[in-house]
Parts: C-alpha cells; structure tokens; sequence
C-alpha cells in the first residue's frame, strides 16, 4: 500500500515536472498580461534542441541551455509579432505551435531512432521546478520587478504612467515563458523519455496552459495543480484492471476531475482570477 | 521616431497594398523553406497554383477542407465576440459526429435521415458546448480550459463508442462503426469529396449569424456582452442566457460540422484522431481572422481550406514531409496577421 | 529498352519514425534496390478520409500500381479501384478484395507465441506486462499469442495488460508501462509504435520483447528478443508479378498474401539476425518446460518451433486447437487451426489475460 | 528673472486625430512655484497636451522645452527623470493591488519588497504626511475620490518638479479638496510648477496664478488669475455668457419613492446600509451626501435593482414590479453610474450606447434591431444634448470623458423617467455642460420628475436639492430641507460619528 502510494507519487512528480516548468513559464508570460498559444509547439522545440546538441556534443548543460534559448527565441517571434506588430495573439500562439511542431519535426528527422548514450537524471529538473515555483512566488510577491510584473498584466497603463516599459516587460515575461517550456521539452527528450520523436510533446503543452487557469495563476498552486494532474495521468493506466469500467473513461478520468474542481472551487469562489488585462493589447495612447 | 495610429477605416487600396506586401514577404519566406528542401520555389508556387486553384480536383481539395471550417468558424466567431473563448470545438464535432451517427446507424433510412442527422449533430454538439458554458456564467469557471478539457474527454467518448458499444459487424473487429445506409450519406458533387449540403448550411450559418449578430436585437445583447459585461449588468441584459445560448450556437455549428465529416466523407464513425484532423483548432484561426463578423469567414475559411490543400498537394507532388505543410502554414499565418494588423494602422513618422 | 513500371505507397503515419509506416518505407526502399525497373512514389501522413483524393492524384502522375497501407484505407482504395480499373490496388491488413485490388498482409503472431515462453521463462513473479495500442483483432491475437506462450512455460503466469489508445504516444506508453512495473510486472511487451516500453524495461532493469523495429540497441541488455517485419518479402514478389503479367489488373480478386515466418516477411529479435539476445540465452536454457510429457529447456524449444515455423511446411501453429478463451468457452475444437479468416476477426482472448478487452464476446 | 527660460515651455504643440484637431499650434509656459490652470470645454484639448506633455502621446509637430532646452518626451519614463509627474483623469491603478502595492509601482530602486520594508519605505517617503488610507486596502474597495487622492501620493512620491493634475477635483469632496490645495501650495512655496485641469472656476480663481484657455484645440486666451473674473472666463471657454440657472420649484403633492427599513448588504457581506427611511414626493430633488464606502454604492444599485435588498422600496405606491434594471427603466426609474466605465460600452458606436435603454423595447421591431431609428434617435440625442462627437458611428471610447458622462446623462433622461437616480451626474463635465445638465435636471423636476441624487460634491448638492441628508456608515442622516442646513454642517454629517441625529 505505501509502496502503491510512493511509486503514484513518483509518477506524479515525473510526469508533472514538465507540466510545471511550463506551466510557471505560461504563468509568467500571463501575469504579464500576454496570451501565448504556442506552448506545444516552443516545447517541440526545446526538445529537439535538447536531444540534438545531446547527441551532438555529449553534453547535456550545453543541451539544457539551448533548449532554453530555443524556447526564448519561438516565444520572441510571437512577443515580436503580437507585442510589435500588434497581430492577433490567439492566431500568432496557434501559428506558433504548428511552427514549432513543424520545424522540429522537419530538423529532427535524422534524430528519430537515435539513442542518447548518457540520459540525463529526471530529478534535478524536478527539483529545479519546485525550486522555481517557490523562487517565483517569491519573486512575483516579494520583489519589486514581480510587482512590476503583476501590474503589467493587470493594468498597464498604470504601470506605463509610472515609467515601466510594458513593452519590455512584456518580451522579457514571453520570452522567459518560452525558455521554460523549451526547458519542458529539454526535460522529455533528454529525461523522460528519452529520445526524439516527432510530436512527442502529445499535448502536455495544451494542458500546461489549461493548468495555469486551473491553478489560478498561483506558483505555488502550480506545483499541488501539476502534481495533481501528474497522478491521475498515472492513474488512469494504474486503475484500468478495475475491469468493469471501460478504459476510455479512466483515460477521460483526469480532464474531467480538472473540470470538477474547478467547478467546485468556483461555487466556493476560490478559484483564482485572471490578471485583468489578460489578451489586451496594450499600446500608449490609444482609447 | 515610428509610430503606429490606429485607422478605423482605412483605404481599400492601402489595405490590399499591405496583404499583397505581406503575401511577399509570406512567399520569400517559405520559398526560403522550399530551396533549403531542395525544390524550387518557382515549381512549388506554380505546381501550388495550379493544384488547388487552377484545376477541378484541386478546387474541389480546398472545397472539401473549407466546409467544416466555414461551419466551426462561423460559430467561433460568434462566440469570440461575446467573449466566450470556445477552444472546444474539436470535442463539439467530434460529439456532432456522434449524434449524427446515432441517426444512421439506429433510426430507420429514409429521406429524413441527413435533416434529422443534422439536427441530431447540432444538438449533441450545443449540450457538449454547454456545461463550459454554465459554468463560465454561473460560477465564472474559465470556458478555456473547460472546453479544452472537455475535448479530451469527447475523444475518449468516441472511442470508447467505436471499440465498444458502437463497433460494426462489418469492420472485423476494427474500431469502426458499420457504414451508414446509403440515405445517411451525404450527396457530393462529381467524383470528388465535395459533400455540398454541408457547404451550403455553412454558407447559410454564417449569414445567418451575421443577420443575428448586426441586425436583432439578440445581436445587440450579444455584443455588449461581449465587449462589456459590467454595462451588461447595468442595463440588466439576460448575461448568462446570453453565454449560454453563445455556447450553444457555437456548439451547434461545431456539431454540423461533425455531421457533415462522417456523413460526408467516412460514411461512419472512426477514431477520433482520423474523424477531425485538427478543424476545430483550425476554425480558431479562421474566426479570429474574421475579426468579429461571421459573415467574413466566408472568406477565411477558404483561405485556410486554401493553405491546408496546398500543403496536401507538396506532400504529394514534391514528396515533402507532411511537416512541412505545418511550417508552410504558421509562416504564411504569422505573415497574415502581421499584415492583418498593419493594414488597420498607419505609420507615422513623429520626432 | 524496358519501361518502367511506377508504383505508389499510401502511408497512414510519417515515414520519418520508427513505426508502421516507416517500416513500408524501409521495405519500400529495399525494393527499389531489388527491382532495377521500379520506380516509386509516396505520400505519409495520409489521413483516412483522404485516400480517395490522393490516390486521384497518383493516378494522375502516372503511377500504376497504388499500395495502401492502413485498414482505414480499405473503402476508398475499392472505390479507386472501381474508378480505375487499369490500375493495380493492394491493401495492407484489409479484408476487401476486386479484381484489381489484393490485400496483403505480414502477422506476428506465431513469433509472439516464442516471446511469450521466453517471457514466460524469465518472468519471476508470474506477471507479465502488455502494453497495447488499440483492442482490435491483430492485437487480440498478439495477446492471446503471447500468453498462450507465457502459459506454455508457467501456467500460473499472467499476462496484464493496459492500453494507450494510440499508436504513437511515447507519454502513454511510459505511464503505462510504468502501471505495469507497479503491479509487479517482471517483463514488458507491448504493440505500438515507439520504443519506450523497452527504454522503461531498460530504466527499471527488466527484460522485454521489442516490436516491429530494431530497438535493442534502446536498452542492449534489456531487450530479450522481439518481432521484425520484412515487408519488402510480400511487395518484391507483388511487383515482380505484376511485371510479369501474373497479376494484371483483373486478376487479382483471390490474391490475398498473409505472410509469415515461412514466407520471411516477418523475424524473430531485438535487431535483425539476432533471434535471442546473447545475454538471456544461459537463462533461457536453465529454464525448463513440459512438452509432449517432457522436460525441454525453453531456449531449445524457441529454437525448434522457429525452425518448424520458418520452415516451408510448418508442423506447428499456437492457434490449433483445443483452445478456450479467457472465460472458459471453448474456442477452437480439437484438431482445429484457426484460418487467416478466423484470425483476422478474432475478438477473444487467451486465458491468462488480465485487464480490460473491449468488445469481448462473453 | 526675465532671464532665467521657463521651467517649461510648450511651443506650438499640433496634434490631430482622424476627424478632430486635438491639439492646435498650442503654447504654455510654466515656471518653477508657478500653479497654471487650463481650462476648457469637454473635448478641448487639455488631456491630449498633457499626455503629449508626459510623454504619453507625442505631438504632430511642436516642442517641448524643460529649463529652456528642447527635449524629446518619448515616454511617461523620460518625464519622469526629468522630474514631471502626472495625476491622469481617470485613475491609472491597479484595481486588485493593495494601496501599498500601488504605491510602491511608483518607487523607484530597490529589488527586495517584502510587505515589511514596503510599508517602512512608504511611511519614510511620506514623512509627515499621515497616510489618507490603509495600506492593505484593495483599491478596487476604494472610491473615486480615495482613488484620485492615492494617486496624488504616488505622484509625490518620487520628488517632482512639474506636476500634473488632470481634473483632481472632479470627484473631490469639499472637505477632500482644501487639504489637497494646502498641499498644491506647500508644492508650489518649494519651487514645484504645477499645471492642473479644472472645470470648477472658483477654484481656479482661486489657487491659481494664470490661468490658460483652450476651445476646440486652440488657445483661446492666457490670463493672471489675480486679473480675470468669472465671466470672463466662462465667456473665453464658451464663447457665449452663461445662462442663469432656472429656479427650483417646489415639489408637487404625493409619493413617488418610498423607502422603508431598507437593509443592503455589500460585497463582502456586510450590512452597508442599515434600517433607511425616507421618501421624495414627485418633482423633488433628494441630495445624499456621503463619502464612498458610507452605503451609496449599495443604496443607489439596490435601489436600481442591481443588488438585492430586504425592506419595503415603494415606487408610485406599490413594489416595484420587476426587479430587474431593464424592466425597472420600463417602469420609469432611470440611473446614471458612479462610474462611467459601468453604463457604456467603450467599443461600441455612439448610436449603440444611446441604445442601451431602448434596443429591446423602441428600437425593437419583432426580433430585428431597428438600426436606421436607432441612428435617428441618435442624432437626435447628440444635438439636443451637445455631445462632441464626430458622428453616432464613432466609437465611443474615442470621445473625451467629458462628453462620455454627457452621453451617460443624455441617455437616461432620453427615456423621459419618473424617477431619475443620479451618482456624481457631473463628474468630470465641463462648465457649460454642468449648467445644462443642472438646467436639465431642474426643468426635468418642474415636469415632475424626482431625482434621487447622490454626490460628494456638496455645492451642486444645494444648488439642486429640495432636501438634503448625508449617510455615514450606511445610516441616513436626514433628509433635512436644504435650506435648513449649512454645507459644513452636511460635511461633518458625512464624515462624523458624534453628531449623531442632530
Ligand atoms: N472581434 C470583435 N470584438 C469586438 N468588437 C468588434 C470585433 N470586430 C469588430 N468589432 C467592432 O464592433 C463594431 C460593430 O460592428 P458591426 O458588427 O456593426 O459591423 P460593421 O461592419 O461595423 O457594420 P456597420 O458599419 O454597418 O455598422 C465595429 O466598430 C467593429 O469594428
Ligand atoms: N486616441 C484618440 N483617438 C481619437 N481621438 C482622440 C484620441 N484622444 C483624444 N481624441 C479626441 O481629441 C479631442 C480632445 O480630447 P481630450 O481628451 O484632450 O479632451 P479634454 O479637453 O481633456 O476633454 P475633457 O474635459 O472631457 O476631459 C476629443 O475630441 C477626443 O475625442
Ligand atoms: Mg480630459
Ligand atoms: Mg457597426
């Protein structure tokens, strides 16, 4: 029984690392009032990138690095194009996603059947995101630039009065957001899985940016929210020997548990809300 | 210093001038994609061209893809003008699919089948719409990621449908339904895919819904609900019907579309992933290129029906790998809305 | 001068990973290399309800034979065939024919029967894993397959399974193997079409049975043997048939292949030419069976139902009865062996199955 | 000090909108202790130069001088290194963030801020101004005029040398407006140059040393506040004399409103308004003065239904048959918002926000919209009421506030109500729309209209009312006949525990 309930929690934290690193990433680049759609396909990315300059070079912080710099760079070209160019950020974050799972699936051709000779370890990931979800509630409620931050997405006009560069903020929030779903990437190809193969990221992008509005847009409540999450995608395997039940509902299990509570949380009204310019763009001057 | 100002109306010319600016840039940049494959960019354009507007089976490619679009996408647009971010509806048709079979497969053929298929679809496809729905106007759940979630959960239905209850007799076991008689299946045009009954209940939601949003009074209600809900409240608007009745409608379109894909093109139900091919994520796109006007998807969704078939015809005719059709889409989009944006603005050049 | 004949290949997936349709590719290309005169096309990642325009296209580019390669094909490739009576057709694992369309197909289960008593063998506590794609019949008779193997060796052993409701999902397949090794499981198999039921087996140090590619070298001292296909076997001798007149459109409505070990379009192992990974061998022969009444050593009995199997008059068939299923009904009378008919439909499982099978007759 | 350049100068400032010159070859100087007023109609100009001023909006052609050198004022960032602070018109806060939060956005250094140091830092920055308002207040629970008060203090937190206060007063009460003119003045003695927005002459008589005057994006006129009158200036702004205003009439026999026992809880489940009585006859006008927080919110939103309340509200004599602010408009109860944002659409047209009483009722034809009225009545409502506005399909959002809340009013007394329920009706409205929206509203109760109105600003409180009260801590006070009672007494009323029932 206790060993049951250690080897759940074990899954839940493995495959919740990924969820939560970006998760917080789309946290942050939410706080900061901006949509990023593109989750999925910044994660391809950085997987690939990972995977690549692993097999490549043999060293996995170099393949670490990268993957964070890739993610950076997809998130940038989104942050250039709705931020600067002021496009639709719900079009440019879908276009980004088939962007991201396209060109990864085009570069990694070669790589797919390759075997990383040296794997990296899961846990320092897991750890690093814990670590990073307490950095960042402290960052976002204890510092200056997180109120910086939080102000950008709740008003930034107010902020923009007080001489904050919104714009600025706001590329830095989008690309930190894209660095940390690169590092999600990084995470399966070098970790969990590891190895490449086109579109393995199988949506856990989509569910990282379902978990920030499920967990209300709290770091802290990230962890506990992709915890959650990570065991009960354990456990629909776990429990499909309860035989009377059909599998596709244990496999439907997860995403409707999410659903439940947050419909509960929302009776009890502790959901969490979304920063208040949440999708708005922003630009000086305009009425 | 550059500046960019806001333009409410600008010129037709000026606006051309920018998307046939960005089309350019949209070309070089792919075409950028095509040389480092190993193909010339010329060929693909020409071959492009040719292949989805320039000959009858290529038409009808685009056609086939634009249908379910111009459905989803109608609706969508609807529900993003009242501020009810409908992500869901690749679980709305899938769940349209299934009332939709339902029909066929356990009620006698006749000549009511397709109509009452399609009612079936639209309804099956609205109720699946709207628990996110109640919940965002009841108790303010976010509608992102309750249809989100709910998707998956469709998906599993479908497949819970064709590995169980629902699998045929005639599929050896597969995960399959049994094929629709014959008076479920829907009429095409020719040879080709084309099942036009879809196409023109496409046409007809989007008018319609263009009618309903800018001419009725319904329509008022719906748009001040969504470009203000705190003056919705002021002025007592029924807010919640509003939200759900949105989702019900974009639910509904969505499940037409559903319809229209088994009765259409499969002739049964199937595995979820096989059943959609991603429209309903598609239709976002095509909606928020629309910018709040049903009607214009009449326009968009070809656009992208245009994008998809072409990107069919280089796995086809160039041997690329079917990635390639997504790098081709997001750059030609992300140069689509860079100039959707700069048409609407002016540059103006201050100290 | 000869002229060239062009055939075409309708792929379900992407060629570029190490699945199904990668492996028509590879056969594909081996083909090539066979067939001087052979020239050839293909389209991946083809969805089901767009065979039909593609195949249009196809045609139009001139090819003349058109290769479809996933069930859900079927329908659409007999349309193309009623539509295009001069071409030749051939479906894979379909069950419709026409003049102008074979069906074809290269099936594992006999070397599924051999993984299962060498899993039967080395698993320890009696329980061995499954991790499979979807519930349908190929899979059903994996299984059963597998068990029936599995049991051979240990009567008591069990063979659980989890599915993932998905052909390629390297996420699901992890979570579930890892489902598995909760439950105690001590060996992996699995049908789909990643490698990461063996990377888990390599991770957790258990043995396990690759599927459909190479994949020891993902886990070199973890993978114990496993299944290969060969598709080029089925499309040399097609092609070359259809070059010579043999198959012309018209006459192909009996042409159905389901080939085996006999005919070498499917193998036995981790990587090609090697059946048995080395490193379980000393194992495999420590470990004894009855049969017939006697003690044999498992590896020896691999081998010589391998032989028997790959021979050109196989004596030996897991399906032949008297087989019941898992609940008790008897299956397969006495004397009886399934045909490739009965196998293609089967719904039923082996005894020795545990977990949830849709669709199962009662 | 001829020689010494003017701490700032603008100098020929142009800026254009499509359709509207905002801003027309325009040129102030403001030196250092100087307090410069401008003036103007709604639509002016005066937001626009300001913002161009703070680097908000950058100018068609113009300079910006500070200490006599041209400067690029690239961003709100590049003014304020240079030392100018603005106080927007509408506040620029964040609604969720704790009133130290908002404070401290404007600080600048430092990386660490726990809740701690932030409150240390804060009471040294302000040191010896005692903080108006609890720090860990939530602004959204703040008022209007708390609100304009909290961002005065973020503007003074950073040391200025110019600053700007766009219409500081609009929503000010009388005893809120004196302090903050102490401090313009403190400000002033130490070399600050203060440019402020007003639509309130007497203060700008007042408190000011010139006084600058825009029409239509033109400067109309520069005076020494010490050598202009009243007149004058109304006549510089308008370019007419002001009309008198038309005297109240008494009320006529009967009830119109009656109010009995009426509990209202807020939010947060408080009771905000506690066991109320009182009644208007018809054709009255009923002033409640009380500072925000007191109960109005929720008095004004049950009374609207908005919220739900327990008591006995009668409305011609019998319960109000709907409950709902749609059908309550039907039966004649119209409302006129605290806020602006609450009543309109900002992306909608002119036409669809005058709709937002009638588009399911006149403008209803069966199930269609009947759009080609709407416009109609539109124009209509546009001339009668003088909203400045390029025509009935401009967006809303693109008129200035002034003209916004004119639209607000205009819309409500379109639908010819009974009972008129007004918050702060001429918040932010300029001179001459103040007299006809007084006019209006006097000549709106001769017919007999009652008019339930609520207002910080205790001089068009007895300038309007028959009766007056005050609410303090959701208890009414009162209602007393206006002439019965002084302006300060109603102003300790409001902000008094001890007075008790006077
Ligand atoms: N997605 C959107 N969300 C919110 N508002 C939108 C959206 N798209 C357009 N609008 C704006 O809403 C207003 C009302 O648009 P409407 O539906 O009446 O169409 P229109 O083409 O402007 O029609 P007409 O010019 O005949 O009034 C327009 O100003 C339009 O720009
Ligand atoms: N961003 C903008 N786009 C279009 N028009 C604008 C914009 N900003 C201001 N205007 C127009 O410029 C004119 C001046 O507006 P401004 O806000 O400066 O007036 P104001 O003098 O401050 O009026 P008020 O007293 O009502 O605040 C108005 O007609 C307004 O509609
Ligand atoms: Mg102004
Ligand atoms: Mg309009």
């Amino acid at each position: 029984m206790i060993d049951e309930m250690l080897q759940a929690l074990l899954r839940a934290l493995s495959f919740g690392t990924p969820l939560l690193l970006a998760c917080l990433g789309t946290l942050v680049n939410e706080r900061a009032g901006v949509v990023n759609l593109g989750v999925e396909g910044m994660m391809a990315l950085g997987a690939l990138t990972a995977f690549s300059v692993a097999t490549e070079t043999e060293s996995l912080w170099l393949a670490v690095a990268l993957s964070l710099v890739a993610g950076a760079l997809a998130a940038l070209l989104h942050g250039f194009v709705t931020l600067t160019l002021r496009a639709n950020a719900y079009v440019s974050g879908l276009a980004l996603t088939m962007l991201g799972l396209g060109v990864s699936g085009l570069l990694g051709n070669r790589y797919e059947g390759a075997i990383l000779l040296e794997p990296a370890p899961e846990l320092p990931f897991t750890v690093a995101a814990g670590v990073l979800a307490v950095g960042l509630w402290a960052f976002l409620y204890a510092t200056r630039p997180g109120l910086v931050l939080r102000s950008v997405g709740e008003n930034p006009a107010a902020a923009d009065v007080l001489g904050v560069s919104v714009g600025g903020v706001r590329y830095l929030a989008v690309a930190f957001g894209g660095a940390l779903a690169g590092l999600a990437g990084a995470f399966l190809s070098l970790a969990y899985r590891p190895a490449w193969t086109d579109g393995m990221t199988a949506g856990l992008g989509w569910i990282a940016v379902a978990l920030v509005i499920f967990v209300g847009w709290s770091p802290l409540r990230a962890v506990l929210g992709s915890l959650f999450f990570g065991l009960l995608y354990y456990l629909q395997f776990r429990l499909q020997d309860q035989s009377r039940v059909p599998t596709e509902l244990f496999a439907a299990m997860p995403y409707l548990l999410v659903v439940g509570v947050l419909a509960l949380a929302g009776l009890r009204r502790t959901q969490g809300s979304a920063p208040a310019a949440l999708g708005k763009p922003y630009h000086r001057g305009e009425r | 210093m550059i500046r960019l100002e806001q333009e409410p109306r600008p010129r037709r010319a000026k606006v051309l001038g920018v998307y046939l600016g960005m089309g350019v840039v949209a070309f070089a940049l792919t075409g950028g994609v095509f040389a480092a494959y190993g193909v010339s960019p010329w060929e693909v354009y020409r071959a492009l061209l040719e292949g989805t507007l320039g000959e009858r089976q290529g038409l009808a490619e685009v056609l086939r893809r634009t249908l379910p679009l111009l459905l989803i996408g109608g609706g969508l647009t609807l529900a993003f003008r009242v501020g009810f971010f409908n992500i869901g509806a690749e679980g709305q048709l899938l769940m349209g699919a299934v009332g939709g079979t339902a029909v066929a497969l356990f009620l006698p053929p006749g000549a009511l089948s397709l109509p009452l298929m399609f009612l079936a679809g639209a309804v099956t496809g609205g109720l699946w719409a709207l628990p996110a729905a109640w919940l965002r106007s009841r108790v303010d759940v976010n509608e992102i990621l309750t249809t989100l979630m709910l998707n998956a959960v469709a998906s599993s239905f479908v497949l819970y449908l064709v590995s169980g209850p629902w699998r045929g007799e005639q599929v050896q076991g597969y995960t399959y339904t049994d094929a629709f008689p014959d008076a479920a299946s829907l009429p095409v045009l020719g040879e080709t895919l084309v099942h036009w009954p879809t196409g023109v209940l496409g046409v007809v939601v989007a008018l319609a819904l263009q009618v309903l949003l800018t001419r009725t009074s319904l329509g008022y209600a719906l748009r001040v609900v969504g470009a203000s809900p705190r003056a919705a409240r002021y002025a007592g608007l029924p807010t919640q019907r509003v939200v759900l009745l949105t989702g019900l409608l974009s639910g509904g379109a969505a499940g037409l579309a559903g319809v229209g894909e088994v009765a259409g093109i499969h002739h049964r139900l199937l595995d979820p992933t096989q059943l959609s091919l991603g429209y309903g994520f598609t239709a976002i796109i095509v909606a928020w290129l629309a910018r709040g006007h049903p009607a214009l998807v009449l326009l968009t969704a070809p656009l992208m029906g245009v994008i998809l078939a072409g990107g069919d015809l280089l796995k086809i005719s160039f041997n690329m790998p079917f990635r390639v059709i997504d790098v081709f889409s997001g750059v030609l989009l992300f140069c689509l809305i860079s100039g959707e944006a700069l048409a609407r603005y002016r540059v103006r050049w201050g100290r | 001068e000869d002229a060239k004949l062009k055939a075409c290949f309708v792929y379900v997936g992407p060629v570029g990973d190490i699945g199904w349709s990668h492996a028509h590719d590879e056969a594909r290309k081996l083909t090539m290399k066979a067939l001087p005169w052979l020239e050839t096309q293909y389209v991946e990642s083809v969805p089901e309800g767009q065979a039909l325009p593609v195949i249009d296209r196809l045609v139009k580019g001139g090819c003349q034979v058109v290769f479809t390669t996933s069930f859900g094909f079927m329908d659409q490739t007999l349309e193309a065939a009623r539509k295009y009576p001069k071409v030749v057709f051939a479906h894979a694992t379909g069950f419709k024919r026409a003049p102008n369309m074979a069906t074809y197909m290269a099936d594992f289960y006999q070397i599924y029967y051999l993984n299962g008593l060498m899993a039967g063998a080395l698993t320890k506590t009696g329980k061995v894993g499954y991790v499979g794609a979807f519930p349908i019949p190929e899979l059903k008779r994996h299984i059963s397959a597998f068990a029936m193997g599995v049991r051979a060796v240990n009567p008591q052993a069990t063979v659980n399974v989890k599915w993932i409701s998905a052909w390629v999902s390297p996420v699901k397949a992890r979570e579930a193997a890892e489902a598995l090794m909760a439950e105690g499981n001590d060996v992996l198999a699995f049908t789909e079409d990643t490698a990461t039921v063996v990377q888990v087996a390599g991770r957790k140090k258990v043995p396990s049975f690759a599927h459909y590619s190479p994949m020891q070298r993902f886990a070199p001292d973890f993978v114990v043997s496993g299944q290969l296909v060969h598709w080029e076997k089925i499309y040399i001798d097609f092609l070359s048939k259809v070059r010579n007149g043999t198959y012309a459109p018209g006459k192909l409505q009996e042409v159905d292949y389901w080939w085996l070990l006999r005919e070498g379009a499917v193998e036995m192992g981790g990587q090609p030419g090697v059946p048995i990974n080395p490193k379980f061998v000393d194992a495999l022969k420590k470990a004894q069976m009855t049969v017939g009444g006697k003690q044999v050593s498992v590896h020896d009995r691999v081998q010589e139902l391998l032989k028997d199997m790959s021979s050109s008059k196989p004596g030996f068939d897991p399906f032949t009865g008297p087989l019941q299923d898992r609940h008790g009904a008897t299956r397969v009378p006495a004397g009886k062996t399934l045909t490739k008919e009965e196998l293609n439909q089967m719904q039923w499982v082996a005894p020795g199955v545990t977990g949830p099978v849709a669709d199962e007759p009662k | 000090m001829e020689t010494s350049p003017p701490l700032l100068r603008l100098s020929n400032i142009t800026r254009s909108f499509p359709g509207v010159v905002a801003n027309d070859h325009v040129s102030l100087d403001l030196h250092a202790g100087e307090v410069h007023a401008l003036l103007g109609e709604n639509g002016a100009g005066k937001t626009t130069l300001m913002n161009i001023l703070y680097g908000l909006d950058a100018p068609d052609s113009g300079e910006i001088l500070v200490d006599g050198r041209p400067v690029r004022m690239g961003s709100p960032a590049q003014a304020l290194r240079r030392g100018i602070a603005l106080v927007p018109q509408h506040p620029l806060l964040v609604e969720r963030h704790t009133v130290a939060e908002n404070l401290a956005l404007g600080l600048r250094g430092g990386w660490l801020m726990t809740r701690r140091r932030l409150r240390a830092t804060l009471h040294e920055r302000l040191a010896g101004q005692p903080l108006p308002m609890d720090l860990d207040t939530r602004v959204e629970n703040l008022s209007a005029g708390e609100k304009q008060r909290l961002e005065i203090l973020r503007a003074l937190l950073r040391g200025v040398r110019v600053l700007i206060l766009d219409e500081p007063t609009s929503v000010l009460t009388p005893q809120e407006v004196e302090p903050l003119f102490q401090q313009l003045a403190q400000l002033k003695s130490q070399g600050v140059g203060i440019l402020f927005i007003s639509h309130k002459l007497d203060e700008v008589l007042a408190h000011s040393d010139r006084i600058t005057v825009l029409r239509a994006g033109r400067k109309v006129g520069e005076a020494s506040a010490r050598e202009t009158t009243r007149e004058q200036l109304v006549k510089l702004m308008l370019g007419r004399e002001a009309v008198p205003r038309p005297r109240l009439a008494p009320p006529r026999p009967g009830v119109r409103l009656e109010v009995q026992g009426l509990e209202v809880r807020s939010d947060r489940g408080t009771r905000a308004v506690k066991n109320i009585h009182f009644s208007l006859a018809p054709g009255e006008i009923l002033g409640i003065a009380g500072v925000a927080g007191s109960g109005q919110h929720e008095l004004v939103e049950a009374l609207t239904g908005l919220r739900p309340y327990q008591g006995q509200v009668r409305f011609e004599g019998q319960p109000p048959r709907a409950t709902s602010p749609a059908e309550l408009f039907t039966q004649g109860v119209a409302h006129v918002p605290e806020e602006r944002a609450a009543g309109t659409v900002p992306s909608l047209s002119v036409a669809e926000n005058l709709a937002l009483r009638t588009w399911n009722t006149a403008l209803r034809r069966g199930p269609w919209l009947d759009r080609a009225r709407m416009e109609r009545e539109a124009l209509d409502i546009i001339q009668t009421y003088g909203i400045a506005t390029p025509g009935p399909r401009t967006p809303l959002r693109l008129l200035s506030g002034g003209n916004i809340q004119r639209a607000v009013i205009a819309r409500e007394l379109a639908g010819s109500p009974r009972l008129l329920i007004a918050v702060h009706p001429t918040y932010g409205v300029d001179i001459g729309a103040t007299e006809r929206v007084h006019r209006l509203l006097i000549e709106r109760a001769q017919e007999g209209m009652s008019v339930l109105l609520v207002t910080e600003d205790l001089e068009e409180l007895f300038t309007l009312s028959h009766r007056v009260a005050a609410l303090y801590q959701g208890e009414l006070r009162g209602p007393w006949p206006a002439s019965e009672v002084d302006v300060e007494r109603l102003g300790r009323m409001m902000t008094q525990a001890t007075e008790g029932a006077a």
